[in-house]
């Protein structure tokens, strides 16, 4: 497993700077707790001094593209990105929110971020108080204990199913890039989830849903949900009901589903930010299963393409269709 | 006490399903009366939106029908509506949702036949699940 | 009244008995997730994080709660009649939060005797409740309590404070409600003298773990001071306004109303809301006065540091950590206000 | 216990459209149980909470004066989801209200001073409430003028009873819109300009001020420059609200809740709370 040295990170950075290619770049910069890295939005080469990538920085930083309505309008921004980062600024792109002229791409090799959830669950909640990644494994230490374990027990649902964990599009990468990279596991989840009875999938899928407080923490991290006003905050018509009533709750996240559809690049910021832990991922990927294999379209790969559902070919499979 | 019966709703096109309907009517054509019509300008109007809600508010089916590939008066309505249509069906069967619930079918204004066999087909499928329980909002 | 102490063989017993006249609520697992349930026996309980992932605001200010319902006949007030609450295994911080909370929701600070003004669905719930601490013997490096006249072993809001001391727990009633119920329960026996020196030292051993504070002091003139400094977009400038700090906040107590209703029939649900949707304060014409990622942050901060302390003498939050837990941008409101009061000491 | 959050019964006892665009419509309210109708005491300013239930609440300055005692009045301009709704109501229809809510404009503190009242568009509700409140105990107040302004002539509410206060020589009316209108023979120019024009000196004298923000932000500076002191200038807040009793933080601004703190405050309050207008 090959990991970037911040040291290159830095240095591109800041020959970005240096030579003006950029007036502001958005990277990672060591957090306040041993799990997060947090943004970081470097203006000077001292700043560039403090970026890092690592196995904390999960943010898809793409989503300050789109936050405040194009507060990067007039500037020409530098990003650091991984693989769904890089198709989230295609999207970006193709969904014209974004110059591509106006921002230089920078991937960095990824191997996956964790989900803190997944961390304490390991722990059995003791407080972790220091990360140190190993490559194939990863130590944890917090007080009285030392625990060594496979860095994909902590990663995130979406980097264990990810196919593309480096960017695709980029201006500039930092060591090399790996194209397409084959994961058994990557329809694993879903597959296991169709092969229950229909029965079982309701219950499941009440199980988790059931618990939505509607924060709308997922959609709000979600770097694909811009729209000025979401459907479900629109009153007049007021398409559903805002209380954690169950059934609109289910129909807010279908329906956030198929407005993600062919446009979610399976970041997981959702999965992450969700503070009732619900496996949201689990449906968007099921309907990037769909859009793959029926359309033959993969979120954000393609900065020459069209994102799918609004893209049609005459001749398509229509098996649902009746008769 | 009668039997139950299943509530669909039918969202139609109105340039060749709604038409398709009229005909079948016209032709007195026998189909089940279980249908409630909902006439929409273009299946690529149909937000899959309404599906949900239409399930929420207690139909026990929902069927939408637009005109066939290529005849759209929009020219290409009915291509978006099948992209929604593709990914939305296999979505609401993964979240547990019975297959037959929700049903697609192209009927032109010419097929009042059609009409009916679809309608029939519906009902019975609809029949056999039993009513619509599992997005219904219960207040 | 003394000491007393409970055998944690007994924690069951104690429970059940407790059962008979509360409905209990306590730490649980919820699939990963720790947050406050009932429970109706010992073993439903679960000890493992020191603050729970959610808050337990949600025991007496739910997520989603029935104010009324309605049809033709006219309105109703939801059912009310339900046990009283017995919370055991609330933290220093979390208990501090209800009485903050209960500054709000109890009366107006402008009315105090006004009835209009005191929310009956927290007060049905709240007054009759009883609140069993629990100090916490090992705080987490998130942990800030101590910032804001809190700490670990601190017995504001309590009924009864309990001390997990190894095999026992030792409980001491705080409140005139903490001294009936100790005297009630049968599964309590006395506690020795040893018991009580233990728990001095437990408790300044929990103490000295606390990292040093930030000193707060004319924290809230300082950000009024810097009000329209350009340091609010510096701070929230990773923001994505997601609103989970929000929701695990023990103290934000924000609203919406919504009604639901099909026909004649229907009811009105207030629910969760937050300062961080720019919907919160977007009005009908299309204007809103908070538009901005920066404005709503302000608002969150003001809110907390400036505002309430302006009007209750107390800021408004515990210092619980939560916040700092689940940001996904790891925006650390420690480092914030570390910012703003060194931005403030360089003169400006 | 009182319950603040259940509201009370009004029944719908007449309609009135007030402009050609039908946006704006006023409706009076007449209580359903008469108990409730003792127990409803308010004064100008105040506000209430209507309920279209099925759909939400919107809150309303009360339009009507404490000394009308038959009904209270609203003036709804048709906006969002609860206002469309109100706009279907018809005679005799049953709506919910909670109120009343908020403060008032210093009724008390201005007897035996001059009142200025500066409106705008379809605030003048509250406005219309005092200037009722005033005339019906006149003489305990000295002189009253009143500048209200309006887009075009079509925009100003209560034209029948205007036409009335304009022939009353115990008070000094001025309308104003904003751009020549053939016809029109009262003034034109936007409310600040015709405040500086018009209104009486600061001495013995109170202004109030109630209109869109916009209006609000440049008449505050002209009422300080013809030297009205902060204490005696009053402005009327609007912000979203749901529960209009100081618990939901929606409209806290500042250490206020507009819902209870205000919607009155004096220009001296103001400027000691960030973000108003």
């Amino acid at each position: 497993m090959k990991m970037i040295n911040p040291d290159d990170l830095s240095k591109a950075i800041k020959e970005l700077l240096t030579e003006k290619k950029i007036d502001l770049f958005i990277g990672w910069e060591k957090g306040s707790l041993p799990l997060s890295a947090t943004p970081l939005f470097i203006t000077s080469e001292d700043e560039a001094e403090r970026a890092v990538f690592d196995i904390t920085c999960g943010n898809n930083l793409s989503i300050y593209f789109t936050k405040d309505r194009k507060q990067f309008a007039d500037k020409k921004v530098g990003i650091a990105v991984k693989g769904c980062d890089a198709r989230s600024v295609v999207l970006n792109t193709l969904e014209k929110q974004i110059d591509r002229a106006n921002v230089v791409m920078v991937g960095v090799p990824c191997h996956g971020v964790l989900d803190k959830k997944k961390v304490l669950a390991k722990t059995d909640g003791r407080e972790v108080l220091e990360l140190i990644d190993n490559g194939d494994t990863v130590t944890l230490i917090g007080k009285g204990y030392e625990l060594s374990i496979d860095r994909s027990e902590i990663l995130s649902s979406s980097c264990l199913a990810c196919i593309y964990p480096d960017a695709q599009e980029c201006d500039i990468f930092i060591g090399d890039a790996r194209a397409e990279v084959p994961n058994e596991n990557r329809l694993k989840e879903i597959k296991e989830f169709e092969a229950l009875s229909t029965e079982e999938r309701w219950a499941n899928t009440c199980a988790e849903y059931e618990k939505c407080i509607r924060c709308y923490a997922c959609r709000n991290v979600c770097p694909s949900c811009y729209c000025n006003v979401c459907f479900v905050d629109q009153n007049d018509p007021g398409w559903i009901g805002n209380t954690c009533e169950f059934t609109d709750s289910m129909i807010f996240h279908v329906i956030r589903n198929l407005h993600v559809a062919g446009r979610c690049v399976e970041c997981g910021a959702c999965e992450r930010a969700c503070p009732m832990d619900i496996n949201l991922l689990l449906l968007n990927r099921k309907v990037a299963m769909e859009v793959k294999d029926r359309f033959g379209d993969i979120a954000g790969l393609d900065i020459n393409g069209k994102p799918a559902m609004v893209d049609f070919k005459e001749d398509e499979k229509q098996d649902f269709i009746m008769g | 006490m009668s039997e139950w019966q299943p509530r669909i709703l039918a969202i139609l096109c109105n340039w060749c399903s709604y038409a398709g309907a009229d005909l079948a009517g016209v032709s007195r054509m026998q189909y089940p009366p279980n249908i409630r019509v909902v006439r929409v300008p273009c299946s690529g109007r149909v937000d899959p939106l309404f599906i949900m809600k239409s399930l929420q508010a207690g139909f026990d089916g929902v069927l939408v029908s637009g005109c066939h590939p290529g005849d759209c008066h929009y020219i290409s309505g009915n291509y978006v509506a099948r992209r929604k249509f593709a990914v939305l069906k296999p979505l609401l069967e993964f979240i547990g949702i019975e297959p037959n619930r929700v049903q697609f079918s192209w009927i032109s204004a010419g097929e009042g036949e059609r009409f009916a066999t679809v309608v029939t087909k519906i009902t019975e499928d609809v029949r056999k699940l039993g009513p619509s329980t599992r997005l219904v909002k219960k207040l | 009244m003394n000491m007393v102490r409970l055998d944690k063989q007994n924690l069951d017993n104690f429970i059940r008995e407790l059962s008979a006249e509360y409905s209990v609520y306590a730490p649980g697992n919820t699939g990963g997730k720790t947050e406050f349930i009932p429970v109706e026996s010992g073993d439903e309980i679960d000890f493992s994080r020191t603050v729970t992932d959610m808050s337990p605001k949600g025991i007496f200010f739910p997520p989603a709660e029935v104010l009324f319902e309605y049809d033709k006949d006219g309105v109703r007030a939801a059912q009310t009649s339900h046990r009283p609450i017995a919370v055991f295994g609330m933290r220093s911080c979390d208990a501090r939060s209800l009485v903050m909370l209960d500054r709000v929701f109890g009366s107006a600070i402008q009315m105090p005797d006004d009835e209009k003004f005191q929310d009956p669905y927290w007060k049905e719930k709240y007054d009759s409740s009883l609140i069993f601490g629990f100090a916490c013997n090992e705080p987490l490096s998130t942990c800030f309590c101590n910032w804001f006249s809190g700490g670990p072993y601190n017995r504001d809001g309590m009924d009864v404070s309990v001390v997990d001391a190894g095999d026992v727990y030792l409980m001491e009633p705080v409140s005139d409600k903490g001294i009936e119920i100790i005297s009630k329960l049968s599964c309590l026996t006395d506690a020795s003298e040893e018991d009580k020196a233990l728990l001095e030292k437990m408790a300044s051993d929990a103490e000295s773990m606390m990292t040093a504070p930030l000193d707060v002091e004319g924290l809230g003139e300082r950000l009024t001071a810097l009000f329209d400094e350009s340091i609010w977009d510096e701070i929230s400038a990773k923001c994505v306004n997601c609103g989970a700090c929000t929701f695990s906040c023990p103290t934000c107590h924000c609203f919406d109303m919504q009604d639901e209703g099909k026909g004649e029939k229907g009811k009105r649900v207030r629910i969760w809301d937050s300062c961080m949707l720019p919907i919160f304060t977007m009005e009908a014409s299309g204007h809103n006065p908070r538009a901005l990622s920066r404005d709503r942050v302000r608002q969150r901060v003001m809110h907390k540091y400036s505002y309430y302390p302006e009007n209750y003498g107390e800021i408004l939050c515990t210092g619980c950590g939560r916040c700092v837990m689940v940001c996904p941008v790891n925006l650390d409101i420690r480092e914030v206000l570390k910012k703003f009061i060194a931005y403030n000491e360089q003169g400006k | 216990m009182a319950n603040p959050y259940i509201p009370l019964q009004m029944k719908v006892q007449r309609i009135e459209t007030e402009d050609p665009d039908r946006t704006l419509r006023t409706y009076d309210l007449t209580f359903v149980n008469e108990s409730e109708k003792e127990a409803f005491n308010y004064l100008p300013g105040q506000f209430c909470e209507i309920s279209i239930l099925g759909k939400g609440e919107s809150p309303f300055g009360i339009a009507s004066s404490p000394t009308e005692k038959d009904y209270l009045r609203f003036t709804v301009n048709r906006t969002g989801s609860v206002t469309n709704d109100i706009h279907y109501l018809r005679n005799g229809d049953i709506i919910g209200m909670r109120g009343p809510l908020g403060n008032w404009y210093p009724v008390d503190d201005m007897k035996g001073m001059n009142v200025l009242i500066v409106g705008g568009g379809f605030a003048f509700t509250t406005l219309r409430s005092l200037l009722i409140y005033l005339l019906d105990s006149r003489d305990d107040y000295k002189d009253i003028t009143v500048i209200y302004g309006a887009r075009n002539p079509d925009l100003f509410i209560y034209k029948d009873e205007i036409a009335i206060w304009k022939q009353r020589d115990d008070i000094q009316f001025h309308l104003t819109i904003d751009n020549p209108v053939d016809g029109w023979t009262d003034k034109t120019g936007f409310v600040p300009t015709v405040t500086k024009e018009v209104s009486p000196g600061p001495d013995n004298a109170m202004a109030i001020v109630c209109g869109p923000p916009v209006m609000i932000k440049y008449t505050l500076p002209v009422l300080t420059e013809l030297g009205f002191p902060d204490e005696r200038i009053y402005t009327s807040l609007e912000r979203r609200m749901k529960c209009g009793i100081g618990k939901c933080g929606r409209c806290n601004i500042g250490s206020k809740y507009i819902c209870i703190d205000g919607p009155v405050f004096s220009m001296a309050e103001l400027k000691n709370i960030p973000e108003t207008v």
